[in-house]
């Protein structure tokens, strides 16, 4: 069980990073992505500052969805997908192992670079720490939620697509508790609340998403 | 055969180069930082800040040169698939990445005196950024590919969309009313700058040049080398 | 004494009804070859006993008890080889072994199945540079490094070259001397050990007719 | 010439009408990212106003990003590629239908959407007519240089990743005139220069564009 | 009388040499067959005559000039058939048909084509449901809506059933018939009408000596 929790992440991260000079591809990513906002509305301070939070939010809902289709399909289409639901291990098991093998390699960079995006866009100091914790709660919840979204697309019937569709929304709550907590930590409000909801979306996701992403695949072969 | 050209004959030529760029790039550095720092005025206007101005300038001029030296190479690349082109340009990528940074560093080191912020988004600006996201690209391109040298053809390619941005950056200062400096030396009727400024602006863009050149020997030969040892083994077998 | 059978088999695939009424049965030691024209259902019936399709009617039984009962242990012991080669550009042969290992919990020595197949040169290759037979040669490594005694081979033979060829049915021999069970769908001969010849062909649903069901 | 063109055209567009999942992804991004600034930065309309522009540009280019990989990674991957390579018809002309596909399903739904999210980002309605235009001249510029991105990565390791950082410096032209058109409509200034500057990049994308695409494509078979 | 003949041809993939100094020819109406182990170099020559890859070494002529001197006619009378079959899982057969006969302007009677290749009945399910032998055999068709000359087959009968393989070698038959060539890499016979036999195995580095190279 647990072997193959582990089997499944290392080769995972394995075709995520094949090399550390990846890691410097995300920060390069960022880095330009952050950058267009600028770009886009102007250098004012101020005006970056109360964006900074949405973007960085933004930013992280960007990168988990690059990725989310190759969470699963490209194993799909190859017949891997197949062979992991007839291994030995619970598929419940191996979709936790991906989810966070597919956070590791879009969330977890993102984590780490948001104080330099965050110095970029001068957010105050005041809310680095919460933009951190945040990030810490709900870019894991992210990557949970997708694994639902690209486990339905997989049978690309239409029904499949609509449902997929639905699940995107229940991104929303997560980036909106995500700004929210950044913009009460910079007007000196109390934060946990923010931070406890978020914590309580990843418990949740944590057992229900693997779940309704295994029962997605095994549909999908029919 | 000539992808195999054996690059003996160049190799020669960049070690015969060497020390005399290597020695150069010392004295001018010298004689540079000599005039720029002791022997010129202060700005009326700027004051000392303009002495930022003797770094500033040349590594601008050469992040730019040697992103031409890479589109050149990379052309040469896909036309006559020259096996040096190659070289050159992979070699000079990290080399232009650093000229641009310098640039852009000390442009925003500049500029906070005098535009009162680190920085504007104005096209002068814009297109720099631009060209250092490029050569980024470029980098991350060329070693994207498990196969050796498989990166080469992409990132030549992209090299050469991004020749557009060049022009952009030259003219910008002209095509726009930007903040930034119009160009007060490369001009049709002559420099608009003192005597005194210029002394040691040419000398510091002497010294960089110089440097580039070093820096560009000293990559070719450890790159010729693994080449060499690449290219011997295929031709071995090729004849075997 | 170990046995798979299955009863009165029916599928609805695509729109349309593909197997009626099939039943089977094999026992340790047995091979099952599958034959019959492209499209008559072969690699469908291989996916129902795989447990990846739902039968339409009928049931699969392992010595007598519906396998729905344990699907759990009918996955475990079973392995399914299809025409999908699950090979990944970017991983090498042997980390691609180690991770199936590692799946199902085996602890086969890599080394001997790796060799076994003739992939020791391109072990370190990644996926990416193998040839078609050297990818089918990697799939096949995976039943070694699987314990099953239910092999369900899909055209096993595709892409191979004679060597090749000879080391799978030899590769099967062992499995079914050690009691195993095969079923295996093909179009060539695959000259097992005491098989037994299923011509899908006379379940199969002649599309012509089946047409008339896709309105369904 | 002119059939195999129509061929391709058609047949892209089939595909991305048939399994949507991507298509509509893209589009979803684009909805969800834009409704979390007015969190970010507060009910103050009139801030919004002056964000509305560049957020709008930047989320369309992000959101085109995001559709990029479906450009050639499956036809890559399955070999439809190398015969597209190998066909009567040459590989400029369908690169040139592959990018107007990918317009047509995703830029152009874009474009219908914008006037949403700026209401949403109370942009004031001068801004509306010359955001439209500028969307529908920008927006081919975006899928014609994604075509050169998405074919230089071909084969490459984090593809998605590399295309992004490929292809958004080369994007920046076209958010900032894209956005100093609204803002000069904003202010009352005269538009037409910055939409004729867009106009003329189209111009230069639209044979430039799949050439190096072309070249890039046929670099990836060996 | 047409002719496509290389000279001393190598190719360099994945980091090592893979075919070293191969010579070959045909002439129209012949057929030149590639056999040799997995991982010989089959598939590497077909795309190297394709113009996919471009030799290390050696040139590739038709009709005694350089192909490079004329790629576009050399793809115009080529069709290379590789493992990659490039069905769409969204398109219907008729629909793939129609779009490879556009983009070749050819203006084949399509209807023809699918029943020459027993397709009726699927003609119009999308590719998502067409069975190993169906994909194959939809490749097969594009054959029949590009109008070359050359045809180069990578394992065409791989997991065609009989009555197809049958149909297959009739395609290629009168294909040669009227004054074609083909070369086909295969590891069964295929018994085409005049064929010579190039066995890729000795001109093949061997993976030992080859993977010297690899760690440049
Ligand atoms: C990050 C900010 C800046 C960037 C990216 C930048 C970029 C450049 C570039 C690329 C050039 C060379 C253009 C050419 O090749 O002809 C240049 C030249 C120059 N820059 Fe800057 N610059 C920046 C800030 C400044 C500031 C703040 C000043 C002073 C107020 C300044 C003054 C000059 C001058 C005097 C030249 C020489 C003009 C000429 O003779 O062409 N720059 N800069
Ligand atoms: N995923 C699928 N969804 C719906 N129908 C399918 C699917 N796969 C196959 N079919 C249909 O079921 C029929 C049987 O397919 P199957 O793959 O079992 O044939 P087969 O005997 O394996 O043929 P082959 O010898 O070509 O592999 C085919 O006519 C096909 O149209
Ligand atoms: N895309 C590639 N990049 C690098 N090396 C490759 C690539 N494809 C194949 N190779 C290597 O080249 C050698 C020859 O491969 P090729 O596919 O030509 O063999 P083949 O004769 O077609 O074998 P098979 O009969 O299995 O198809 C193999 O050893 C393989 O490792
Ligand atoms: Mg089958
Ligand atoms: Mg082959």
């Amino acid at each position: 069980m647990f072997a193959a929790f582990t089997a499944m992440l290392i080769r995972d991260m394995r075709m995520g990073f094949r090399q550390a000079a990846d890691l410097t591809l995300s920060l390069a990513f960022f880095l330009v992505a952050a950058s267009l906002f600028p770009l886009g509305v102007g250098p004012d301070p101020d005006v970056l500052a109360t964006l900074s939070a949405g973007v960085i939010w933004v930013l992280a809902l960007l990168s988990v969805m690059l990725s989310l289709d190759r969470l699963f399909q490209s194993d799909y289409d190859d017949g891997a997908l197949e062979l992991m639901a007839l291994s030995e291990a619970p598929l419940f098991v191996l979709v936790l192992a991906k989810a966070l093998a597919h956070w590791l390699t879009t969330g977890l960079p993102l984590v780490a670079l948001a104080p330099i995006i965050a110095v970029l866009l001068n957010m105050p100091a005041e809310g680095f720490a919460t933009l951190i914790i945040g990030l810490l709660l709900g870019t894991p919840t992210l990557s949970l939620i997708g694994t639902i979204g690209a486990a339905l697309v997989l049978g690309a019937r239409r029904a499949s697509l609509l449902t997929a569709l639905l699940v995107l929304p229940l991104y929303i709550p997560v980036l909106i508790f995500g700004v929210t907590a950044v913009d009460a930590a910079l007007a000196g409000l109390a934060v946990r609340p923010h931070l406890l909801l978020m914590a309580s979306i990843l418990a949740a996701a944590l057992p229900l998403a693997p779940w309704a992403a295994a029962a997605a695949i095994r549909a999908a072969f029919q | 055969m000539h992808r195999f050209a054996n690059p003996t004959r160049f190799l020669r030529i960049s070690n015969a180069v060497l020390p005399f760029a290597a020695i150069g790039t010392v004295i001018l550095v010298l004689l540079g930082l000599y005039y720029g720092l002791w022997n010129s005025p202060a700005d009326y206007q700027q004051g000392d800040t303009v002495r930022i101005m003797y770094i500033h300038v040349p590594s601008a001029y050469m992040a730019v040169m040697v992103y031409g030296i890479i589109a050149t190479c990379s052309a040469s690349l896909l036309i006559w698939k020259h096996p040096l082109a190659e070289l050159i340009a992979r070699a000079s990528a990290p080399v232009g990445l650093a000229f641009t940074f310098l640039c852009l560093a000390t442009g925003s080191i500049w500029g906070k005196p005098m535009w009162g912020t680190w920085w504007v988004w104005d096209a002068r600006l814009t297109s720099v950024l631009i060209m250092f996201f490029l050569y980024a690209g470029y980098m991350a391109l060329s070693n994207a590919f498990d196969e050796p040298g498989r990166g080469n053809k992409p990132a030549a390619i992209l090299a050469l969309v991004g020749v557009v941005n060049l022009p952009i950056i030259k003219f910008s200062v002209d095509w726009w009313n930007t903040l930034h400096q119009p160009a007060s030396i490369i001009r049709l009727d002559g420099p608009s700058i003192a005597a005194e400024m210029l002394t040691p602006l040419f000398l510091m863009m002497g010294a960089f040049t110089t440097f580039y050149l070093t820096l560009l020997a000293l990559r070719l030969r450890s790159e010729i080398a693994a080449a060499r040892l690449r290219n011997a083994m295929m031709t071995g077998q090729v004849e075997a | 004494m170990v046995e798979f059978s299955g009863k009165e088999l029916s599928s609805f695939r695509g729109g349309r009804l593909v197997l009626r009424d099939l039943s089977f049965s094999v026992r340790g030691g047995e091979a099952l070859l599958l034959t019959g024209p492209n499209g008559s259902g072969k690699s469908t019936l291989l996916r129902l006993m795989a447990g990846l399709l739902d039968p339409l009617t009928g049931t699969l039984f392992r010595d007598g008890v519906d396998v729905t009962e344990d699907a759990e242990a009918h996955r475990h012991s079973t392995y399914y080889f299809g025409h999908a080669e699950a090979i990944k550009p970017a991983l090498t042969i042997r980390e691609d072994l180690q991770f199936w290992r590692g799946l199902n919990q085996a602890d086969t020595d890599l080394e001997e199945a790796i060799s076994a197949l003739g992939l020791s040169e391109q072990a370190d290759l990644p996926g990416r540079y193998l040839s078609a037979g050297q990818r089918r040669r990697t799939a096949l490594a995976r039943l070694m490094v699987k314990g099953a005694d239910l092999w369900l081979l899909d055209e096993p033979s595709v892409g191979l070259d004679k060597a090749s060829t000879k080391l799978l049915s030899d590769l099967v021999k062992r499995h079914q001397d050690s009691g195993g069970m095969v079923v295996a769908a093909t179009h060539v001969d695959l000259n097992l050990a005491n098989e037994t010849v299923l011509d899908i062909g006379q379940f199969a649903v002649d599309p012509g007719e089946a047409l008339s069901f896709s309105g369904v």
